[in-house]
């Protein structure tokens, strides 16, 4: 035995290759010492392994006390492709939304009695961080409460050139129950954003 | 896989039928004793074929009676084209043994072929058998869970859920019928008639307030018949100038001017 | 442009190695297209990468529509000492997969008609679970029976880029093989396109 290191056996590399590559954990130098021929360096043969891969696309790393092939870092971060997962808007957040869209500028107390259910500070937190509604003033009843309507963000989301541009109520509902709020008669006027 | 290469030798009665029960039917048997002719399947001899594989069901009938029906079905059958192809060349039997002999044929080509094929694709590396793809790949996908997914159909539905909800929630009040009846008729014409002293049109006396065409006509007629009761009583008087005109009715206050006229 | 085939870009090569070797299927040469910068050539990246990899112990194969490394077969029978193997499918299973992937979309009673026996509920299990065969419609013949053909799985585990790549029928009754007789595994030579 040299002291200095040996170009190991080529065919010892092919198998030490085509076993970390295959491995799904990383491969530990005794388990590849087990694998190669009596005799075999399974150092050396991965010294030699890693100096062939030295550069490329894939690289030979050691990783939780075994070797693995792992996607060299400047090309993982070439290959990183974001994949967008759009969430839904829970099922009271999307009622709250609609209510708001057709009657603003409507009141708490107004969505909540259209929808018959109280309309919990999450639900509205949850479009104001969307950025869906915003606050229309305040009516001026007792209490002063804050009115909501729709913001440009809301048209844009639903692909609406206009709040005129959402369906008609009537052609909605065919039994129109009659909410004890107050609906605009006809259409919400249009918002202009930068009227 | 007993089958190979066992017909050359004949066969005690014991390894015949495990030979049996080595192949997958009497297609296979058929198949494998046609390849010991080791001729090219094109130019098997199928009356051969039909006496090799008949002595083999009759030496396996001998010692297990009850063989598989298909083996049986198969023997029958070939009997019958045995049958056929020892005809004279000629005969309508015969043309109809040369057919069925020719599917025969083609039947067992047709396995032989699948046979090489499955043989073609077992001698393959097989991916997780011989050659293998890597054990750990990486995935760069980053999920982002930012967006949100809002559709019309989605805002539409949710809209019609909160109004049909809304309007369960609240209490049902039947929307109340409020026709003018007969006493409340009455009662009008009692106080109206005093100040009409003048015949005057039935349909004035009815309610200012009416809501629509029903309510009109139920007012109408409870009119008609409180003041028919009325006249009846000779509390008013009542006259139609022609059929389907004006009912005018008055007050009997002012009899003295007047002709009794009734109806 | 030369007609010789240029050497691609170094950062090409790495590139399309580290997104091949990354990925658990096959990346077609569409992908890999759309992953290189404009106007690079995928064939002749994918050329390049295969003749580097010519030999060695893992190996750049058309397979199934796409592009995958795999272990060199050569060194099956030493990597099956260390890594676990799945069972072989049976005879009946190989057969009947043959006849699926000649005859598809092939419903059961043809299959049990070419192999002149039942097909076990056993065998359909098993290429089934293997992800060898999934259902094709069905026949509209009385009983409308389900149809069956093969999966692209089918084409990753036998290494095939196409149904294309499976022999004709001809070409099997020409040399009578031997189906009990394993035949040696041989893998179609890769390419060297400057050997």
């Amino acid at each position: 035995m040299t002291s200095e290191p040996a170009m190991p056996d080529p065919e010892q590399l092919r198998l030490a290759e085509a076993l970390i590559f295959a491995s799904a954990t990383p491969v530990t130098a005794r388990a590849l010492t087990q694998a190669l021929p009596d005799g075999a360096e399974a150092e050396a043969v991965l010294a030699a392994l890693q100096a062939r891969y030295a550069g490329r696309g894939v690289e030979l790393v050691e990783v939780a006390g075994g070797w693995q092939f792992r996607t060299a870092p400047d090309i993982a971060e070439r290959l990183k492709r974001v994949v967008k997962v759009p969430r839904r808007l829970p099922r009271a957040a999307m009622e709250t939304l609609a209510i708001i869209a057709y009657h603003q500028p409507v009141t708490r107390a107004e969505v909540e009695e259209i929808r018959g259910a109280t309309l919990s500070q999450t639900t509205l937190d949850a479009l104001l961080d969307a950025g869906l509604i915003m606050p229309k003033g305040r009516r001026e009843t007792p209490g002063r409460p804050t009115m909501w309507g729709t913001t440009p963000a809301f048209l844009a989301q639903f692909g609406l050139a206009d709040l005129r541009d959402l369906p008609r109520r009537e052609d909605l509902l065919v039994e129109t129950p009659t909410p004890t709020v107050e609906a605009p008669a006809t259409l919400p006027e249009p918002e202009a954003p930068d009227a | 896989m007993a089958a190979v290469a066992a017909n050359d030798a004949p066969l005690g009665a014991e390894a015949l039928l495990l030979h049996l029960d080595g192949f997958d039917g009497p297609l296979d048997l058929l198949l494998d004793l046609a390849r010991a002719q080791k001729v090219d399947l094109a130019r098997i001899s199928i009356l051969a074929l039909v006496d090799q594989y008949l002595a083999v069901i009759e030496g396996a009938r001998r010692i297990r009676l009850e063989l598989a029906a298909d083996w049986l079905v198969m023997a029958a059958w070939l009997t019958w084209l045995k049958s056929r192809l020892l005809l004279p060349l000629g005969l309508t039997a015969a043309d109809e043994g040369e057919a069925a002999a020719e599917v025969l044929a083609a039947r067992l080509r047709d396995l032989q072929a699948m046979r090489a094929a499955a043989a073609w694709l077992g001698a393959r590396p097989q991916l997780g058998q011989e050659v293998f793809a890597r054990g750990a790949p990486e995935d760069f996908a980053e999920t982002d869970r930012s967006g949100l997914s809002l559709d019309m159909p989605a805002l539409m539905r949710a809209y019609m859920a909160a109004l049909r909800r809304g309007t369960r929630h609240k209490q049902y009040r039947p929307a109340r019928i409020s026709l003018w009846g007969v006493k409340d008729a009455l009662a009008r014409l009692a106080v109206l008639l005093g100040s009409l002293p003048d015949w005057s049109a039935l349909d004035q006396f009815l309610p200012e307030t009416l809501g629509g065409p029903l309510e009109r006509r139920a007012a109408l007629a409870s009119t008609l018949i409180a003041s028919l009761e009325m006249a009846r009583s000779g509390t008013i008087r009542m006259r139609q100038e022609a059929a389907f005109g004006p009912i005018l009715v008055r007050g009997q206050l002012s009899e003295a001017q007047d002709e009794p006229d009734d109806e």
